[in-house]
């Protein structure tokens, strides 16, 4: 067996976490609390190395004897400035908080906006893409749910059974989300299960 | 407090793992079971074909989900996808990458290459800056994972992890570069994005099905199984639940 | 998309088809493929991309190695019994009779280690000639069953496709000392090739060549068998001298018709081509089998006058192929120094050792290349008799080598194919298109009008909203109809706001930058109503970038409520690591979970917070969200540790319809979606200066717009998706 | 110039360079994005730092005997084993790290999806059929009329997900049952009709941004215009 001692320690965690969920009675309640404490600290730990480990493959693309990347060292030194900055003045120093709102927001927002012509121009060529009665109906649906979504039906109040109509359409797509979502869960179920079976084990590398 | 709730999620566990653990023996006896085709898995299978033949690169993404999140199995299906495409694609001169939106998927993604390599003897191959954090914030993470797709000679970008609809950004960089992209996720409104956008969208559960389809373990076979069982199970559970509430009994 | 012809009523079918939609039989009737063939790991993929998805299982060389050699054993028994008996019985031999397919050898019937497309052929044609060359055997098989030392006479067919070249790759020369070759290749069946995974059309040519013309064609089912475990011995790579070592022996009978051939004096002289309408039919079906040669038969016709064929002759050798064709091995032992047999050699040449000629490369030996090195030879060897050049040997002849060398052979550029030849042709075409299709997809070729497509709607939607932000024409009406969850959301905050005691709320911030400018916009105004009833605001969020945009977004709102002293009723209980999983903890005991504001200073003591113990203890939570997964948490986790404090959501456009279903079933009180949600809680309000009434110009008209272009494009590609379709019908 | 000019200055230097994408991918986008990355990853380090490690690890550690703190011990080594993960020859060593990680993370993952997705959308599915507090007709056979269509959109949406297959003659069909494909046929509109609904909703939502972004812009260059 590839690595017993990690498998162990998978196994026995995760069952404890789950009956800890199921069977909340002492020890193992406590105990999962604690077990997702560690977690969540580990995971604070590995986000920490993994950003090391980004650093490290943007410092070796700089310094590449071939094809240097130079943008790689903007990105080293917007992290230098940003650690160290946020390490004098903390998380909550307001210069800290100019940092999410007047860099982040606007370029995430701005991809955002970039993002609707990227789907517009998908939406295009949805057909160009692919045909067959499924994209036809999503077509339908999304050109459907674009005009009730610019809420023009919704200006006309005269209209009696408009309402109801709206109220039905809007209805529809519950169906198969709840479908799609009972799948998603089945298959999270098994998935899970699958790593406190030990058959998959992608922490042994 | 031990609550009813609490005892029948437990026995949904105990049965579904106890299926699972059934079947993967039985199945031993009984040979491959039968699958319906999915034509993105086929797409995909060739794909990996040809980019081993070209000497082009697989990449794979795995979205954004920390591990101590609820819905990281979407992230656990893709490294299961990751390490059986790490072994199908380890006589390619380019091994494939892989690239993630959070630290411990990262280092998972890494340390699934390492098993990889090391399961088909080829632990040289195994490089830790193939398993990449691209990007620690949603955003951030698909900035990151642009330039993969546009300047590392990707041929086939496969997806499959908890997403935002902001990875449709993603699929149309790679269509720019010619390259096929396969795309799954756990959230409704990427799934919605990929489907107009990625050249094979997996919609749903399907995301599950990737390791199964790329011919992993057993376990993955009857894990698949195991959902269609749960799957009419929950059928019959709703359809006899609306009928028990409508004449009042529940 | 790619077809299959109907081998029975010639209709086309999709690619995966396996019955023909019109006359309802099976595509690939003759194709077994074994159940349950295990699969080898990662190879299928492999045969699949290559678009022989349905023969992946069936090529030999996937087929399981031990499975392979078990069948193997359990076969050669009845093939060895059968010879025995003949040895000791001498009686004539049964493959006389017409062989039923189930009588075949185990390699013929081991169909699922067969591509389909030889399976077709072996099912189709072969039985006939067998039957044919039955026929013909008789005269010879008795001739020859009187010689006790020859159980199973030479055969004359040359095996076209036998997995020859590939045996020196896999077994050492020196073994194959042992044994002669040639013997194994005249002996070979006409159907061996179905058996092959190489392409029969890169063989030598020189496979053919030791056979003699004077002999007729045999009966090749009698030594199949043999070849049957030769193949498999070769395929699964059993090393020799192990349990190949007793067939070996087995087959030392099969040395007099070597040696008889060996003592044919070599020819250099024109030889006598056999003509074609005395060959039987067996040589022409068993090119038949792979696709390659298909193609080939288009530059060369076996039936055509003039042209040798396998077994007509033995230097006059027809030759498809072309030296690029050949496998290194090959090409570098034509580029050796010629070590002919002895056969071959002319006088002057027998210093030569014999011996270090291994049969099997003499037998696979190219005679093109013998050839003009034997005229060469008598070249060097000539001395020139008169003119300026007299007494100087190996003076090129002006005249000699025309009397050498043949008027070259007319091939024929007539591709004699059957229709089945033409379907597999298709079929393989197709493969072949199947296979490039992928992984170059047709993105590529579009890669520059998708750009300007691209480019076109990114600038016509710029333009257009910049141009509505702009001039603000006012063309767009305000919605009227509400939706019944905007009207429960300002029913509620109407009802908490009007209370005597100020409400405490907790305001749950689960969403990224990226949709920051629309949650912002939305939750304005309902943050001014919250403001205006002098509410307690408690921040908290599992979004790292939250603490900020919490901030900003009271600064926001707090500029239309200047009463409102943020400093007092505003607390930020900062970012709560570990996503939802700290949701739980949160809703089991806030206290612990969120202690501190982001100023570091003790929360729960502060004014607002003071004597609260849990989340029960707010009067409302509203959520702000983009996020699906997390609002799940949220409400699965948190609202139930609520009690009866409603639960109210503001959600970014893109979450609205997977939430439908919580708000359906009351999980949640009041939800406020997107911009559209966001002007319904303003014209519930009756706000006139809303920030969503700002842009809802803007809004509405990139909707349709979006809308219009989505259609246009729909239509567009439709038509000509139609148009493309009906050319091609 | 006042710092939030400047603060205001590089927002809207940013939002031109990142909305440039739209005519094409380019050097000076790719520039942003870098920084982007940085910028954000050094955010998350000091976040997870001074809001994560040391409150709830390196604080009570230093501040509080061991004796007290005994349960911290354990995720302090296993963290510190996680720093080997930066050397691959010794990475090994942070495998077990690794595995709690990820096996707490199925544990939450299997309670979240059958106490919260499944319970919780089952019951809805449900919830719509009890009908023994309206009072009226025709609200009864409305709501059950609403209920049947969930009911059986939920129903095909799931059964179009089923991956099993007919085997003949032991061998893959890759077919299903005949009234399999009817229920998926008909589960493949519901699913239509939703991605179709979210795909618009994932449009407003983005084109709500885009326009947050144009105004923005134009807000910052009026008053220089003017």
């Amino acid at each position: 067996m590839r690595a017993p001692l990690s498998t162990a320690i998978a196994i026995g965690a995760g069952i404890i976490t789950l009956l800890g969920l199921f069977i909340p009675v002492e020890p193992i309640t406590s105990l999962r609390g604690r077990l997702i404490e560690w977690a969540v600290l580990l995971a604070g730990v590995a986000g920490l190395v993994a950003i090391v480990h980004l650093l490290s493959v943007h410092w070796r693309k700089m310094t590449a004897r071939r094809n240097k990347n130079i943008p790689s060292a903007f990105l080293l030194i917007a992290f230098a400035l940003t650690f160290a900055a946020g390490m004098v003045l903390k998380p909550g120093h307001p210069s800290m908080q100019k940092i999410v709102t007047h860099i982040q927001v606007p370029i995430e927002a701005s991809l955002m906006g970039v993002l609707a012509v990227t789907l517009t121009v998908a939406a295009i060529r949805l057909f160009q893409r692919r045909s067959g009665w499924m994209s036809f109906l999503f077509a339908v649906s999304a050109f459907v749910f674009l005009i009730i979504g610019s809420g023009l039906l919704s200006s006309s109040a005269n209209i009696p059974v408009l309402k109801d109509i709206l109220a039905a359409v809007n209805a529809l797509p519950v169906a198969g989300a709840r479908g799609i979502l009972i799948g998603i869960a089945l298959g999270s179920l098994t998935t899970g299960l699958r790593v406190l079976l030990g058959t998959d084990r992608p922490y042994s590398g | 407090m031990i609550t009813i709730l609490g005892v029948l999620g437990l026995g949904v566990v105990f049965l579904a793992a106890g299926l699972m653990i059934i079947l993967r023996m039985t199945g031993k006896d009984r040979g491959q079971p039968a699958f319906r085709k999915i034509a993105a898995f086929d797409d995909l299978k060739k794909s990996i074909g040809l980019a081993v033949e070209n000497g082009t690169r697989i990449h794979i993404t795995l979205g954004k989900a920390s591990l101590a999140q609820p819905f990281n199995p979407s992230a656990l299906a893709g490294l299961a996808a990751l390490d059986r495409i790490a072994q199908i694609s380890s006589i390619s001169d380019r091994p494939p990458i892989a690239s993630s939106g959070d630290g411990g998927l990262t280092l998972l993604s890494q340390d699934t290459l390492h098993a990889a390599y090391r399961s088909v003897h080829a632990p040289e191959l195994y490089d830790p800056g193939r398993g990449r954090l691209t990007g620690i914030t949603p955003m951030s993470y698909i900035a990151g994972t642009l330039p993969i797709a546009a300047d590392e000679d990707v041929s086939a970008h496969v997806m499959i992890g908890n997403f935002g609809p902001e990875i449709a950004l993603v699929t149309e960089a790679a269509d720019n570069a010619g390259a096929f992209s396969l795309a799954a996720s756990d959230s409704l409104p990427a799934q919605a994005a990929l489907f107009a956008s990625a050249q094979q969208p997996i919609i749903g559960e399907e995301l599950f099905a990737a390791p199964t389809y790329l011919e992993a373990n057993r376990g993955h076979a009857a894990s698949l199984q195991t959902q269609d069982i749960l799957r009419w199970g929950v059928i019959a559970i709703i359809i006899g639940g609306a009928l028990l509430k409508m004449v009042g009994v529940l | 998309m790619s077809e299959i012809i109907c081998p029975y009523c010639g209709s086309t079918n999709t690619i995966d088809a396996l019955t023909c939609l019109s006359c309802n039989k099976s595509l690939y009737d003759d194709v077994e493929t074994p159940a349950g063939l295990p699969q080898q790991d990662g190879m299928e993929w492999l045969n699949t991309f290559r678009g022989l998805e349905s023969d992946s299982n069936a090529s030999p060389s996937t087929a399981e190695p031990g499975s392979e050699s078990a069948d193997a054993e359990s076969e050669v028994p009845e093939w060895l019994a059968r010879i025995r008996a003949r040895k000791v019985e001498e009686a004539p031999p049964p493959e006389e009779e017409p062989l039923e397919p189930d009588e075949l050898p185990s390699f013929i019937n081991q169909d699922a280690d067969l591509p389909d497309w030889i399976k077709e052929i072996k099912s189709g044609d072969i039985p006939q000639p067998l039957e044919e060359n039955t026929d013909n055997i008789p005269d010879w098989l008795k001739s020859l069953a009187g010689e006790d030392n020859l159980p199973s006479p030479p055969a004359p067919s040359a095996m076209p496709g036998i997995s020859l070249p590939d045996i020196p790759n896999d077994l050492p020369v020196e073994g194959l000392d042992e044994f002669n070759f040639e013997a194994l290749t005249e002996k070979a069946s006409p159907i061996g090739p179905v058996d092959l995974p190489v392409d029969t059309s890169e063989l030598p040519d020189d496979l053919f060549d030791d056979i003699p013309a004077d002999q007729p064609p045999s009966a090749p089912d009698i030594d199949r068998p043999d070849l049957d475990w030769l193949d498999e011995r070769i395929e699964t790579g059993i090393p020799r001298g192990g349990p190949l070592a007793q067939p070996l022996d087995e087959l030392e009978w099969l040395n007099p018709p070597t040696t008889k051939q060996t003592e044919l004096s070599p020819s250099t002289e024109e030889p006598e081509p056999a003509e074609p309408a005395q060959l039987p039919d067996w040589m022409f079906e068993s090119v038949e089998p792979t696709a390659d040669e298909i193609a080939e038969s288009a530059k060369f016709d076996f039936a055509a006058p003039g042209s040798s064929l396998p077994g007509s002759g033995d230097e006059e050798l027809i030759s498809p192929l072309q030296e690029e064709g050949l496998p290194d091995w090959l090409l570098d032992d034509e580029a050796a120094p010629l070590v002919p047999g002895t056969e071959y050699l002319p006088e002057g040449s027998s210093d030569i050792e014999e011996a270090q000629m291994p049969g099997w490369l003499h037998a696979m030996r190219p005679v093109e290349a013998a050839a003009p090195n034997l005229i060469a030879s008598e070249e060097e060897n000539r001395i020139e008799a008169s003119g300026p050049l007299a007494g100087y040997q190996g003076v090129l002849p002006g005249h000699g080598v025309v009397t050498h060398y043949s008027k070259p052979p007319v091939y024929s550029a007539r591709m004699q194919v059957t229709d089945k030849q033409r379907i597999y042709a298709t079929l393989f075409e197709t493969l072949i298109a199947d296979e490039t299709r992928v992984g170059a997809p047709a993105a590529a070729n579009t890669t520059t009008p998708q750009l300007v497509l691209r480019l076109v709607v990114g600038l016509l939607m710029v333009i257009a909203l910049l141009g509505v932000l702009i001039l603000q024409p006012g063309f767009a009406v305000f919605p009227t109809l509400v939706p019944p969850e905007s009207v429960a959301f300002y029913d509620t905050v109407q009802t908490l706001t009007a209370a005597a005691t100020p409400p405490r709320v907790l305001v749950a911030l689960d969403y990224d930058p990226s949709l920051s400018g629309e949650l912002r916009t939305i939750s304005t105004s309902v943050l001014e109503d919250w403001m205006a009833g002098n509410s307690g605001l408690a921040f908290v969020s599992i979004s790292p970038t939250g603490p900020a945009l919490a901030a900003e977004l009271v600064t926001a709102a707090a500029v239309q409520s200047p009463a409102y002293i943020s400093a007092e009723r505003v607390i930020n209980l900062g970012y709560l690591p570990g996503g939802a999983s700290a949701l739980a903890a949160l809703a089991n005991d806030p206290t612990r979970t969120a202690p501190t504001t982001m100023d570091g200073l003790s929360a729960w003591d502060s004014l607002l917070l003071q004597g609260m113990t849990a989340v029960s203890d707010f009067d409302a939570i509203l959520l702000l969200t983009d996020n699906t997964e997390n609002s799940r948490a949220w409400i699965e986790q948190v609202k139930p540790a609520a009690g009866n404090a409603p639960l109210l959501v503001i959600s970014s456009a893109q979450v609205a319809p997977a939430l439908q279903p919580y708000v359906q079933s009351g999980q949640i009180t009041g939800m406020v979606a997107g911009f559209m949600g966001g002007a319904a809680y303003e014209q519930l309000t009756q706000s006139p200066s809303g920030p969503v009434r700002g842009y809802w110009d803007a809004y509405q008209g990139g909707m349709l717009l979006i809308a219009a272009l989505m259609f246009i494009g729909a239509v567009v590609f439709g038509i000509k998706k139609f148009v493309r379709r009906n050319k091609k019908a | 110039m006042a710092p939030d000019l400047l603060w205001t200055f590089i927002a809207f230097f940013l939002t031109i360079l990142v909305l440039s994408y739209v005519m094409g991918d380019n050097a000076l986008f790719r520039l942003v994005m870098m920084v982007f990355v940085g910028i954000s990853a050094g955010y998350a380090a000091v976040l997870i730092f001074y809001q994560v490690l040391m409150p709830r690890l390196i604080t009570p550690l230093v501040t509080t005997p061991l004796a007290a703190n005994t349960a911290l011990v354990i995720p302090a080594v296993l963290g510190v084993l996680l720093l080997f993960k930066l050397s691959p020859r010794l990475s090994i060593l942070g495998n077990p790290s690794m595995a709690l990680l990820t096996g707490v993370g199925a544990a939450v993952a299997i309670g979240g999806a059958v106490t919260g997705t499944l319970f919780g959308q089952i019951s809805g599915t449900i919830s719509p059929f009890e009908l023994s507090g309206l009072s009226s007709a025709g609200s009864v056979i409305s709501q059950l009329f609403g209920g049947i269509v969930l009911l059986a959109g939920t129903v095909c949406s799931l059964a179009y997900f089923h991956f099993g297959a007919r085997k003949k003659n032991g061998e893959n069909t890759g077919s299903q049952p005949v009234l399999i494909q009817i229920l998926a046929r008909i589960g493949q509109i519901f699913i239509a009709i939703t991605l179709g609904a979210l795909f618009a909703g994932v449009l407003a939502a983005s084109l709500a941004a885009l326009i947050e972004r144009l105004d923005f812009l134009i807000n910052v260059l009026k008053p220089l215009i003017s």
